[in-house]
């Protein structure tokens, strides 16, 4: 797939159009920076003070609207801060390098203040509206650079499908809402008990699909591997770092918190959802040539871990094992945190690399690394936590996952026996093949010599932008080394969490995480400074024997024998990934076809051949044309009906007459 | 943690970088003998690498920092990994920091550097090779983890040091059907991650076949030496780990005497000897599978993963 | 107070009377605009006397009440609209000879005309002067809806007058039935059809015959509303007025039909039960709600698409009048308002679309948020009330709709609903998208807009948000409509 | 004045008329003729109030009757005429939709429905005015059924006449005829739209070329 952006064209009167711009970039940049970073305020002190809420009768017609802040809004409050201040600071060179519009510009922190309300709703209707003012601005940025074809379809695609999601949640939050009287949060929790088991059951399937949807799982996620890549990066960056949370927040406050605890097929259910998300995601994105979209896949992959901790640990505090469902929790919120330091640096450093090149096709990238080193190290940084080895910032929450996994009760409990293993396989899988993913990334991408003249004359990114990329590795640094600082904050959000676990005492972050109950521990911190000093040790030995060396010096790499190493010579993206998708042809099914054309003279003499391969969604696929295809016959059977004859209207009218006059007797 | 116990940490770093080579020398040695060939002699491996230490340093040109300090971060996860586990003795002051997860991730850590230094060259092989690499890793994956998870269940921990004691308490379970699943899918996985037959062949340099030889194709003298002694010390350490796992007895414990580590170093030495030497024995009578046939090898591989898990799951004592 | 119930009659009329005598002009336009805005002021200042219960005016031919004042405000808000952007673009057809002087007289007069119909319908007191008006509202827009004297709109014009009369024809033979119980229940011929008597006499009304008059009167008002199965008019009359017209139409009158059958229902509802007429609503929403997001999914022409999403949302009211709980008669009140204000600014919109480019095809029209911010805007904030995003005040109404219609136990009615609205949605944002975004063609002409249209546009942007953030006051009016109309608790 | 039997006797006979003028309309399909049924029908309506006012002595129902005279025999009518075309083809209903035979089979039946859904109305007020309405549902539903089935301009402007006359027929009938000011507004309406249907039908004549309805299928989806 070829994607080239040609850079904006210099316009008439630059200098004061670009101070302007200049001045709306650093006012959009820093007030998204500044919602960020009372947002993160705001959070923490929810989480470790008194829940705060607050009612405004006036706002939104008919309904009014309610916040209400616990530390579960709290956590998710300063994780939408924390992205935002480092989206905000790197936007304020992003839209000046992009030239971007008003429109993009004014509704960046708006988008931001959207999000930060979201867990801050305290009633059915303030969640929906905010929910759906969050798609909404969210919907605005992605349609940016309207004029782009592939936006505007990602857009119309986008919002056809969060509206969908949407509907599914107003359904099922209404129905909640009406069985048990009330639209506060609050008192619904209290009868959610009394609830209808139909009911809950319903509740619980809608939401779990509409939050899903948001989050990027299975099977409504197709919108995300679309609209996350042709959104502008700082904006792909806060979807898929901070909005795909909101999904998870969803499952967390209504599925888990509200109606919770559930019957056990609903732990399972979440983690099978999330499992085949993982799986599905990661497969995706590790044979993804788009930069931007194989990080979009990987959203999917690590929303469905998170999901898949979230379903052990109701499937784990519903087998009598809350010990082990803290754990649980504890990797499915600090993989929230993770995810979204890592994940919003890989999109700002991708987001430097479009700004610098024009490109997101990894065929097409390479040898950044000398031409953008601090882009690359920060990619770097957010590649190894995406990938989940130690000392990345994915490492300890995923570490956390297995060890609930593993450490479910042996009580010959048959479905535990099958769906913990299995769980693990899964997990397993997802991090071989996310790190498959993350190496082609940043090697076929970053390292090597350049695939194109773009990517040749690329140039690092402005200081903003290689700002705000710091604060976002700063923090994948502190999780990757230091989780211990988020101890503290972790217990309070799991203390609100009672209904899966959250009551028994948590994993101990601190220099060792221990685990109660358990033995099993781990320190990342001693684990990076002794991993240092062991490196340290290696390049020491091999300074063994340099005295009696020659000098070193430059050499030519082998060219296989010909003249010159062409930068065609080297492996792309595709061909990297090409034993994967072999391996995994059933479940990728690429679209495949080589074309032989032979000479005139012989048809033994092969003049070329050409081979095309096309990655598409299968998923998406089999499931949306049908839905397509049924609401388009309907349509068409509608529009045959009305085909303009006035004797077929009145028809229409005499035969209503007729059944009124045959009922009402 | 005792002093000695400090000590014997230090010393099996230094054995299993000492004693690397010899390995890859006495598996050499064994297949020779039995191709019936004369071989090179046990510690011809070392003679390479201090040959090939004392050579000019070539950077080849285009390549970046990663292409150079990929072969110190293989080498140095598997010293740490030395560190960590029990080879002698139980009470490594480091086996907290990280437990058998975490040497997973390490060793991943090891492959991950090494492979971004075949694609930093930018040549045809160097990609190849890495993508090769990679695919394996990423489908060895699950069967490492799960059979972790299967070690893991008598113990109720993943920490090297539980487990091993666990089975020293109960020493029946080692021959459980679990276990023994376990054992055989660890094998299959130690084969793939080392690149041994039929997975990779590491004397073969034939462009079609290379795996883990292509990927560091451009390597030459000084990091050449420590991409080869790096593959020789994670060889060691899986056999090391392998031997423990299943077969722990004679190591010292958390507390040792002097004696007692002696006696550990030697029965590790003639456990790990043992190891190598049916695995050289073995490689004898194999051929190279196909590249394609390899991800079947590992799914039955991850088959028996599962299949000890679920064994150990039924079987094991109800502990809640 | 009579005099206040007879302004916004006698206001129109006036300025009817004086299109009439001089033409179209500024000032008989602009004396229309001011009758418009007394429609809206008297409505206001009745608001604030309506709380302590109805008022009555012209020996109780007339009434306001909660219900009437609310229709009122909707009449004179978009009636403003429409009839301000009306000034700026007849002079435009005008001077671009898309209409003629004799054409634009005949407008003149009759959209005033339209006005007071329409006012009198709400204020009527009396069900059968509500039908008589109502049918004249049919009478005087027919030359509306033809006012372009092309072949489409004269077939448009036809099956509007045609379908439109023996629909609420069928309303009439209802009412006659329903004067019929009346009298037999033991009310006076002069006030058996009075609302207030029908009111006070309907537990004693004889069932047989009012489930027949309410039958018919669901079949005859319904026709005008928009709903199945006389809903067939509806999309060529709409795309085929001038835009202002069609603003009113979509925005008003379907709106002020439907309060006629609100009217009947608070009736019928305490002889029957509420059971009959919300089967009969319920049905009527579905299949129109359906039928409206089918033609939306192959729609090519973007008035016909306003029109069509009018039926949708008319379907929804309909439902949301099943429901019939007090939660559900607000937030309908409150949906036909914000509805009317937005649709008129998706129909003014496309009116300076469709001068611009002589053509309603979807496919013709290309990146207008581009060429022209202020009618991109438009059109864009309009779609955006349309489809119900927040912050505009449909996300409010029709949220409030769905919990009424969860309260009331029909979920499974809701769930339906919300499919149909998400194909409806995904329609809209294709078409709509397809229209304003993107790079415009190049032949692409410029898009006129004349001043009273871009102010009427900024007032409809302004009024939309407003409504969106906060009803004020509106809450306890709609509130107390829905009180009076019977609503269940 | 008139007694009762008489009073029933001439209601039925007026009553039958009006059902029978329907039924010719259904028959026909000269338009002129059609249009001249219509205004015999509207004499038949006529009668009613008359004859009620005659038989109860009562000033008001008379008053009514002569207004409808006028009215619905006369002036729609003529009004009707004067759209009638000139062309040949144009003055013939030449090809309805239904054939004739089947329309007046339809008609038969329609009439039997009326006769079944118009219970509850009689079952309330057992009067003889009310026992004739279902004559006059019958007419509400064949006219309907013109407007159906005919696809002259002329044709559907007749049928909704026929419709507006039933249903005042019925008014008649069962209430003695809506309030004063509902039925002014109400003829000022009808009279209203028949003059629009009338121009309409002048200016498809001048755009189109003719008054086929079948012609008028530009606008749909």
């Amino acid at each position: 797939m070829a994607l080239h952006f040609s850079p904006a064209v210099p316009e008439l009167g630059e200098g004061p159009r670009a101070a302007q711009r200049t001045r709306s970039a650093r006012l959009s940049g820093g007030l998204t920076a500044a919602l960020g970073a009372v947002g993160l305020a705001l959070g923490l002190s929810v989480i470790f003070g008194a829940p705060r809420h607050l009612q405004i009768a006036w706002l939104l017609p008919l309904v009014g609207t309610r916040f209400e802040l616990d530390p579960v809004s709290g956590v998710f409050i300063a994780v939408t801060g924390a992205v935002s201040i480092s989206v905000g600071i790197y936007s304020v060179g992003y839209a000046q390098r992009e030239r971007w519009a008003r429109v993009p510009m004014a509704v960046l922190p708006l988008f931001v203040a959207a999000m930060l309300l979201v867990p801050a709703a305290g009633s059915v209707t303030t969640f929906l509206l905010v929910w759906e003012l969050m798609a909404a601005a969210s919907l605005i940025l992605v349609l940016s650079e309207h004029r782009r074809e592939a936006v505007r379809s990602a857009g119309i695609f986008y919002a056809i499908m969060t509206q969908l999601g949407f509907a599914m949640i107003l359904l099922a939050l209404v129905v909640l809402s009406a069985a048990s009287n009330s639209d506060a949060f609050t008192a619904i929790a209290a009868h959610a008990g009394n609830l209808s088991p139909g009911t809950r059951a319903t509740v619980f399937l809608l939401t779990v699909l509409g939050f899903g949807s948001k989050a990027g799982l299975l099977p409504l996620h197709a919108w995300l591997p679309r609209a996350h890549p042709e959104a502008p990066s700082p904006v792909s960056s806060l979807m898929s770092a901070a909005m795909v949370n909101m999904g998870i927040y969803g499952i967390i406050r209504i599925d888990l918190q509200i109606l919770g605890p559930g019957p056990r097929w609903w732990g399972l259910a979440l983690m099978i959802l999330g499992g085949v998300s993982a799986v599905f995601g990661v497969l995706q994105a590790s044979v993804a040539t788009d930069l931007k979209r194989l990080l979009a896949y990987s959203t999917t992959e690590n929303m469905g871990l998170i999901t898949l901790a979230l379903g052990a640990a109701a499937l784990l505090s519903s087998s009598g094992a809350p010990k082990v469902a803290a754990i649980a929790l504890t990797a499915a919120l600090l993989h929230v945190l993770a995810h979204a330091a890592f994940k919003t640096l890989a999109f700002l450093a991708a987001g430097s690399v479009l700004t610098a090149t024009g490109l997101r096709d990894l065929d097409k990238l390479g040898g950044l690394a000398r031409r953008m080193p601090v882009t690359t190290v920060m990619f770097g940084i957010g590649a190894l936590g995406a990938s989940g080895l130690p000392l990345g910032a994915g490492f300890v929450s995923e570490w956390l996952l297995l060890q609930s996994l593993i450490h479910s009760p042996h009580d010959g409990n048959t479905l535990l026996a099958l769906a913990m293993p299995l769980s693990v396989g899964a997990v397993a899988l997802t991090t071989g093949l996310g790190i498959a993913a993350m190496v082609k990334a940043f090697g076929v991408g970053f390292l090597a010599r350049p695939r194109s003249g773009a990517a040749e004359n690329a140039r690092e990114a402005p200081l903003s932008m290689r700002a705000g990329m710091v604060v976002a590795a700063t923090a994948c640094a502190v999780f990757a080394i230091w989780p211990a600082l988020l101890g503290p904050a972790l217990r309070h959000v799991l203390a609100a969490l009672s209904t899966v676990g959250g009551h028994a005492a948590g994993p101990q972050l601190g220099t060792y995480l221990r685990l109660p109950g358990v033995a099993g521990s781990l320190a990342p911190a001693l684990l990076a400074a002794s991993l240092l000093a062991s490196v340290l040790v290696a390049l020491g030995l091999s300074r063994w024997g340099a005295r009696h060396r020659p000098a070193p010096v430059l050499a030519p790499l082998w060219a296989s024998g010909s003249d010159a190493l062409s930068p065609r010579m080297q492996y792309t993206a595709t061909s990297f990934a090409e034993p994967l998708q072999r391996v995994f042809d059933n479940v990728l099914r690429p679209d495949t076809d080589v074309e032989v054309t032979h000479f005139a003279e012989s048809q033994y003499l092969v003049e070329k051949v050409t081979y095309r391969t096309r990655q598409a969604d299968p998923v998406e696929q089999r499931l949306y044309p049908p839905v397509v295809r049924a609401v388009t016959a309907m349509a068409q059977a509608v529009r045959r009906a009305h085909n303009g004859s006035i004797h077929l209207y009145l028809t229409y009218g005499a035969i209503g007459l007729l059944i009124v006059l045959l009922v009402a007797q | 943690m005792s002093a000695l116990a400090v000590v014997a940490a230090a010393l099996q770093v230094v054995c299993v970088l000492a004693g690397a080579p010899l390995v890859v020398g006495g598996m050499r040695q064994v297949r020779a003998r039995l191709e019936g060939r004369a071989g090179g002699g046990v510690g011809q491996p070392w003679r390479d690498l201090r040959k090939q230490l004392r050579k000019q340093q070539i950077t080849p040109r285009g390549t970046t920092v990663v292409f150079a300090v990929a072969p110190a971060i293989a080498a140095g996860s598997t010293l740490l990994i030395a560190a960590i586990m029990p080879i002698f003795a139980l009470g490594s002051p480091l086996d907290s920091t990280a437990d058998l997860f975490g040497v997973v991730g390490l060793l991943f850590l090891g492959t991950v550097a090494l492979t971004l230094a075949g694609l930093d060259t930018g040549t045809a092989f160097g990609g190849m090779g890495s993508s090769r690499e990679i695919t394996i890793a990423a489908l060895v994956e699950p069967t490492i983890l799960l059979a972790v998870f299967a070690l893991s269940i008598p113990g109720q921990s993943a920490n090297l040091a539980a487990i091993v004691s666990a089975t020293l308490h109960n020493p029946g379970q080692v021959l459980s059907l679990g276990s023994v699943l376990a054992f055989v899918a660890l094998v299959i996985v130690i084969i793939a991650e080392t690149g041994r037959l039929p997975v990779d062949n590491p004397s073969t340099h034939l462009e079609l076949t290379m795996i883990h030889e292509a990927m560091v194709l451009e390597y030459a003298g000084p990091k050449l030496a420590l991409v080869e002694w790096a593959s020789a010390m994670r060889l060691t350490v899986l056999l090391t780990l392998l031997a423990n796992l299943f077969l722990p007895w004679g190591i010292a414990g958390a507390d040792p005497s002097p004696l007692a580590v002696l006696l550990g170093l030697v029965a590790i030495t003639v456990k790990v000897a043992m190891l190598a030497g049916a695995l050289a024995a073995g490689e004898v009578f194999i051929a190279k599978l196909r590249y394609f046939r390899v991800p079947e090898l590992l799914a039955g591989s991850f088959l028996l993963a599962l299949l000890a898990v679920t064994a150990s799951y039924f079987l094991a004592t109800p502990t809640h | 107070m009579s005099i206040l119930l007879l302004v916004p009659i006698l206001a129109p009329l006036t300025a009817t009377a004086l299109a009439a005598l001089l033409g179209w002009r500024r000032l008989t336009a602009s004396v229309t605009v001011f009758a418009a805005l007394a429609v809206l002021v008297a409505g206001a200042m009745l608001a604030l006397r309506v709380e302590s219960g109805a008022h009555f005016g012209v020996g109780h031919l007339l009434r306001a009440d909660s219900l009437s004042v609310t229709m009122l405000l909707v009449i004179g808000t978009v009636g403003t609209l429409a009839t301000w952007a009306s000034v700026g673009y007849i002079d435009d057809e005008l001077h671009s000879g898309h209409t003629d002087r004799k054409s634009a007289h005949l407008y003149g007069v009759l959209l005033p005309l339209f006005l007071a119909a329409m006012a009198l319908a709400v204020l009527a007191n009396n069900i059968g002067v509500m039908w008589v008006a109502i049918e004249a509202t049919t009478v005087a827009t027919a030359f509306l809806v033809g006012h372009h004297r092309t072949r489409a709109a004269l077939e448009a014009t036809w099956k509007y007058v045609v379908i439109c009369s023996v629909g609420i024809a069928l309303a009439f033979l209802g009412t006659v039935l329903l004067y019929f119980a009346s009298l037999h229940a033991g009310a006076s011929s002069a006030h058996a059809l009075d609302i207030d008597t029908l009111l006070n006499n309907a537990p004693q009304l004889d069932p047989d015959v009012t489930r027949l008059a309410a039958g018919l009167l669901l079949l005859g008002y319904g026709a005008k509303a928009g709903l199945v199965p006389f809903h067939t008019w509806l999309a060529d009359a709409h795309s085929q007025a001038p835009a202002p017209v069609s603003a009113l139409m979509s925005g008003v009158l379907l709106s002020v039909a439907f309060a006629s059958l609100l009217r009947v229902k608070s009736v019928v509802d305490l002889t029957l039960g509420a059971g009959f007429l919300r089967t009969g609503l319920l049905v009527v929403g579905l299949l129109t709600l359906l039928i409206a997001a089918s033609l939306l999914v192959v729609q090519t022409d973007f008035k016909r698409m306003l029109a069509y999403s009018s039926m949708e949302n008319m379907g929804l009211v309909a439902i949301a009048a099943a429901a019939g709980t007090e939660l559900a008669i607000a937030a309908l009140l409150l949906h036909v308002l914000a509805h009317g204000i937005g649709k008129s600014l998706a129909f003014l919109a496309s009116g300076q679309l469709q001068a611009a480019h002589n053509s309603t095809a979807i496919s013709a029209v290309t990146g207008v948020l581009t060429r022209s911010r202020l009618i991109g805007v438009a059109f864009v904030v309009g779609l955006a009330v349309l489809i119900g995003l927040p912050p505009f005040a449909m996300f409010a109404s029709e949220l409030s709709i769905s919990r009424a219609l969860a309260g009331a136990n029909l979920e499974w009615i809701l769930g339906a609903a919300l499919v149909l609205m998400t194909v409806a949605f995904s329609a809209l944002v294709r078409n709509g998208s397809r229209m304003l975004l993107g790079q415009p063609a190049p032949d692409s002409p410029t898009i006129p807009l004349p001043g009273t249209v871009a102010a009427a546009l900024i007032t409809g942007i302004v009024l939309s948000v407003a409504l969106g953030l906060s009803a004020g006051p509106l809450t306890q009016l709609f509130q107390s409509a829905a009180t009076q109309l019977g609503a269940s608790q | 004045m008139m007694t009762q039997a008489t009073y029933a006797g001439v209601l039925d006979l007026t009553v039958g008329a009006f059902l029978l003028a329907a039924v010719l309309i259904v028959w026909r399909r000269e338009l002129s003729s059609i249009v001249h049924l219509l205004a015999w029908q509207g004499a038949a309506l006529a009668a009613i109030p008359l004859a009620e006012g005659i038989y109860r002595g009562d000033a008001g129902p008379i008053v009514v009757g002569v207004v409808v005279l006028v009215l619905r025999a006369g002036a729609l009518p003529v009004l009707l005429l004067q759209a009638v075309g000139t062309a040949d083809t144009e003055r013939r209903e030449s090809t309805p939709l239904v054939n004739t035979t089947s329309s007046l089979l339809i008609t038969a039946g329609l009439t039997i429905l009326a006769y079944a859904v118009t219970r509850p109305i009689i079952a309330l007020n057992p009067a003889p005015a009310t026992r004739a309405v279902p004559a006059a549902f019958a007419v509400i539903l064949i006219a309907v059924f013109v407007m159906v089935s005919r696809r002259r301009a002329l044709s559907q402007a007749v049928g909704f006449l026929m419709l507006d006359n039933s249903i005042t027929a019925t008014a008649f009938l069962i209430t003695g005829g809506v309030p004063l000011i509902v039925e002014l507004g109400a003829s000022l309406d009808v009279l209203f739209a028949v003059f629009v249907l009338g121009v309409l039908t002048s200016r498809m004549r001048r755009t189109f070329g003719g008054t086929d309805l079948d012609q008028l299928r530009e606008l749909r989806d």
